[in-house]
């Protein structure tokens, strides 16, 4: 989900600017009261980089095939380096394969860090539910709700933008036909990305529990 | 994966020699002021600006036309349906689809508007190679923690591509075949998982690395003023940024 | 006659923007021989290996599985890859699991699946790491692992791609030992040349994409000339 | 009387929930010498480089290089670590930059950097790479860029880490040329045995954490019983 180049007027170009420069700066202030910022900054690179590259793992949904989104597993395993990691990689997306956009960088920053941040606070809540629900039960659950939430969120702010910004006014009927529609559309994919990332922090937990801990 | 993105990186044009930070804000505020093109009178002069810069940097048109293929291919998907459903004014009407002129207008705004934009985008990067760009981000004011990660990110995305393309093959020659079942999915997590502990762990090493040269003991680099030329080239940018904006509000 | 176990006619092949990668190699392998295939860096070995599994197709020239044409993209058990680096092959959270994939693909039952598993384990002496996550395994122990995953398949014959890379000494005898006990027909890669002398009976020479030689292993590995000749050295304990 | 280049007296380390990594460790390196470390795998080879570095703490003991005691997490630019894999090395998107990244975490001037570049690439011989994204570089050219980065730093002692692992012959026989000229102190730990016979005076043989013995090379890598006692093998070229 990347808006490109020429779709939105420029003060929503310059909010979403504004909004990823609050969210970074909010974010780097909490890396930086960690005890040792700079010995986790290959950390969050190499993790960044993973990230990328496993977005581009195609799922089949006959008939045709869709690439997970992963912004809510971002903000499970990389917390407060969720959304620099997602400046980056959006920057170098749209730098290095021409997706989505240098002007809508802050808007796509935004959208998809906003959306993985709300996945990681939404993902603490599995160490309350741990009492009731059992370790592995409360993990799966709060990562499929952390996935679908990343994936939804982002849709619908993505929706809404496109929607509401198109110059020409379509009429308002429509274009709530319109969203609904498309989140209808983005329904399987919140399951299906939900599904993936409660599996996925299964695996984690088994194989290599420090990975969830790092937020 | 290939980018090709600095092919014609060490051409000679003047936009290839203009001093890195005056060449990123000057045409950043351009693009901004492409951005915000809302009447569709000063789509001459952005075409035109746009197509002057292109001939001035010498770039081949190849380079354009293998660059704006997918960003178009998307954006003609999302704003396509717009002459038929927004506006209205009919142009021309067969069967109950009618053409409208205000979405019309639209589509031809939203479209110049994105070639100029990426067309400025495309002088930018391919005339001023990834790392000058990374480092220029850097001297702008860009938080070192960005700027460190954005380039060990940029080196090791190939690495781990390559790793994820061999486990993949390895999985195919086992008989995975993807179908939408809770295998598939329970086989495509166990690989985005190991992908993420190998980088993780392969991170511990590279940081020890990191360190043993002497990382985080905190440098500077000394930076040379531009050149007069430079300034002249960023003081037009800047110009032209802010006679679109001032046009803009006239026309309203 | 019997039906030979590879056939590989003229074959070419190139990465995208790269000079050809493999020149025009031909080469016939009868079922249950062991071949050995030596060659500087970059000279061919791995892209051999990939086209012949079917994972890269080839540009020109044709290659037969028992008679059988590979078509590229298809999936053949008859035939299994141990790869160069085993993290690429290893991706389960547990090495039981890990070797239990293959026959989960081919659809077996829930009882074959466990007797698969539990001969591969047997036969590469593992099973005690059947429970461990495989990436917390030393290196000779995850190419062990590795190899069971492909073993679990059952395939005819075993490609090998520098099996005994960063192997210490006795994870390196262990290996040796298994792969002369082995009863595949095998094609092992490798820099480690007395590793192929002690299992190999025949070699072929890999040298920028061609076949420069083939012949039986003691003689084209004692061939002093010849070996220097592309870059590589006679092993010691021929000399 | 010189000062020892190296003094490691006592050390201990474990890694946290497991069981000791080193158990007393003593040691004594002179200006000048070169030592091959020998040892099957996990006998706390790259941990005892590490902890020399400063990149990891003691649990007991103490490490001083040239009279001075190393503090952990201190960054000492007299000593240089080359790394098992040169792709943990090379973090830097070029050759050139990764080259420059220690002189310029010294703090030198512009000239300086561009000085202590230019002559690294020089000896190790990649001048031609220097503009070059790392991991397009063949085994042997990332070895020997990962060298250049650390000789950048002009180290009086520099370790190596395994450093033939993956190299073809011809690159491999570079490197050993390059090891034989070079100046500095050196340690060196490696399975390849011909090459720290080549390379070496003295060697340390680690087992399980401690050092099991430590003698001339010829001598020890020659002691055939000593080394069948710690799953090593005696190299060819001295039976
Ligand atoms: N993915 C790739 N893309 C482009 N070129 C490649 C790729 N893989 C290999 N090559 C090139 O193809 C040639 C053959 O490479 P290959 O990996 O088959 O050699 P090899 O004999 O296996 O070498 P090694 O002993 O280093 O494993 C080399 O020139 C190499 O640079
Ligand atoms: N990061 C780590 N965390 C936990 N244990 C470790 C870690 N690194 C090494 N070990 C353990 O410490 C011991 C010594 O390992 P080390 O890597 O120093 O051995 P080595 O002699 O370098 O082996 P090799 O020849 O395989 O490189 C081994 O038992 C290993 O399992
Ligand atoms: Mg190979
Ligand atoms: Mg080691």
């Amino acid at each position: 989900m990347h808006i490109p180049d020429g779709l939105l007027p420029a003060p929503v170009l310059i909010g979403g600017y504004a909004l990823t420069g609050l969210g970074t700066w909010y974010s780097l202030k909490q890396i930086n009261r960690r005890p040792d910022p700079s010995a986790e900054t290959p950390k969050a690179a190499l993790l960044t980089a993973a990230f990328f590259v496993a977005s581009s793992i195609h799922i089949p949904i006959p008939p045709a095939s869709v690439h997970l989104v992963l912004n809510g597993l971002l903000g499970v395993v990389l917390g407060y380096y969720a959304f620099p990691a997602i400046l980056i990689g959006l920057f170098l997306q749209a730098v290095m394969f021409g997706h989505g956009g240098l002007t809508t960088l802050g808007v796509n920053t935004a959208m998809m860090g906003g959306a993985a941040l709300l996945a990681y606070y939404l993902f603490q809540f599995h160490h309350s539910c741990q009492g009731f629900l059992g370790g592995n039960r409360a993990l799966a659950l709060f990562a499929f709700l952390a996935g679908a939430l990343g994936v939804g969120l982002a849709a619908l702010i993505f929706a809404f933008l496109i929607l509401t910004t198109l110059p020409a006014d379509v009429n308002a009927g429509a274009e709530r036909v319109a969203i609904y529609g498309l989140m209808l559309a983005h329904l399987p994919l919140m399951v299906i990305e939900g599904i993936f990332t409660a599996m996925l922090a299964l695996f984690l937990q088994r194989v290599k529990p420090e990975l969830l801990k790092l937020g | 994966m290939k980018t090709g993105l600095d092919h014609y990186v060490d051409l000679q044009s003047w936009l290839h020699q203009w001093e890195p930070r005056c060449k990123l804000i000057g045409l950043t505020a351009l693009i901004f002021a492409f951005a915000g093109v809302q009447n569709w009178r000063l789509i001459p002069y952005m075409v035109g600006i746009t197509l002057a810069i292109y001939a001035l940097s010498q770039l081949p048109l190849k380079f354009w036309l293998t660059r704006i293929r997918y960003p178009g291919l998307f954006l003609l998907g999302m704003a396509a349906l717009l002459p038929f459903v927004a506006g209205e004014t009919v142009l021309w009407s067969l069967r109950g689809i009618s053409l409208r002129q205000e979405g019309l207008l639209a589509l031809v705004l939203i479209s110049a508007r994105f070639l100029s934009i990426i067309t400025v985008v495309l002088i930018l990067l391919g005339s001023t190679p990834f790392l000058t760009l990374a480092h220029t981000l850097r001297t702008l004011g860009v938080p070192a923690l960005l700027t460190d990660m954005l380039l060990l990110v940029y080196r090791y995305l190939f690495e781990t591509g390559e790793s994820l393309t061999q486990t993949q093959r390895s999985m195919k020659l086992r008989g995975f075949s993807p179908k939408l079942e809770r295998k598939t999915l329970q086989g495509l997590a166990s690989l985005t998982g190991t992908l993420l502990t190998r980088s993780y762990e392969r991170s511990e090493r590279v940081y020890q690395a990191m360190r043993t040269r002497g990382y985080g003991a905190g440098y500077r680099r000394a930076n040379r003023p531009p050149a007069w030329g430079s300034l002249v080239g960023l003081s037009l940018c800047l110009t032209t940024a802010l006679g679109f904006a001032i046009a803009g509000v006239i026309l309203g | 006659m019997t039906v030979p176990a590879l056939t590989i006619t003229d074959l070419w092949f190139s990465y995208p923007d790269q000079a050809d990668a493999l020149r025009g190699v031909t080469l016939q392998i009868n079922p249950g021989e062991r071949w050995g295939v030596i060659g500087s860096n970059g000279s061919g070995k791995t892209t051999l290996f990939l086209l012949i599994c079917g994972v890269l197709a080839p540009k020109v020239g044709e290659i037969k599985l028992f008679n059988q044409r590979v078509k590229p993209g298809q999936f053949y058990p008859e035939i299994g890859l141990v790869f160069q680096n085993p993290d690429d092959q290893l991706f389960c959270p547990s090495v039981w699991e890990d070797i239990a994939f293959a026959p989960q693909n081919l659809g077996l039952s829930e009882t074959e699946i466990q007797e698969r598993v539990a001969s591969a384990l047997a036969m590469t002496g593992i099973e005690a790491l059947a429970q461990r996550p495989p990436h917390h395994l030393s290196g000779g122990e995850k190419r062990m692992a590795a190899i069971a995953g492909v073993l679990a398949m059952k395939p005819k014959m075993i490609l090998y791609d520098e099996p005994s890379a960063n192997l210490d000494h006795r994870a390196r005898r262990r290996l040796i030992q298994f792969l002369q006990r082995s009863a595949e027909t095998l094609i092992i890669s490798s820099h480690d040349l007395e590793l192929i002398l002690e299992v190999c009976d025949r070699t072929a020479l890999l040298d920028r994409g061609t076949i420069a030689a083939t012949g039986a292993c003691r003689q084209l590995l004692g061939d002093r000339a010849l070996m220097e000749r592309y870059g590589l050295e006679t092993p010691y304990s021929l000399s």
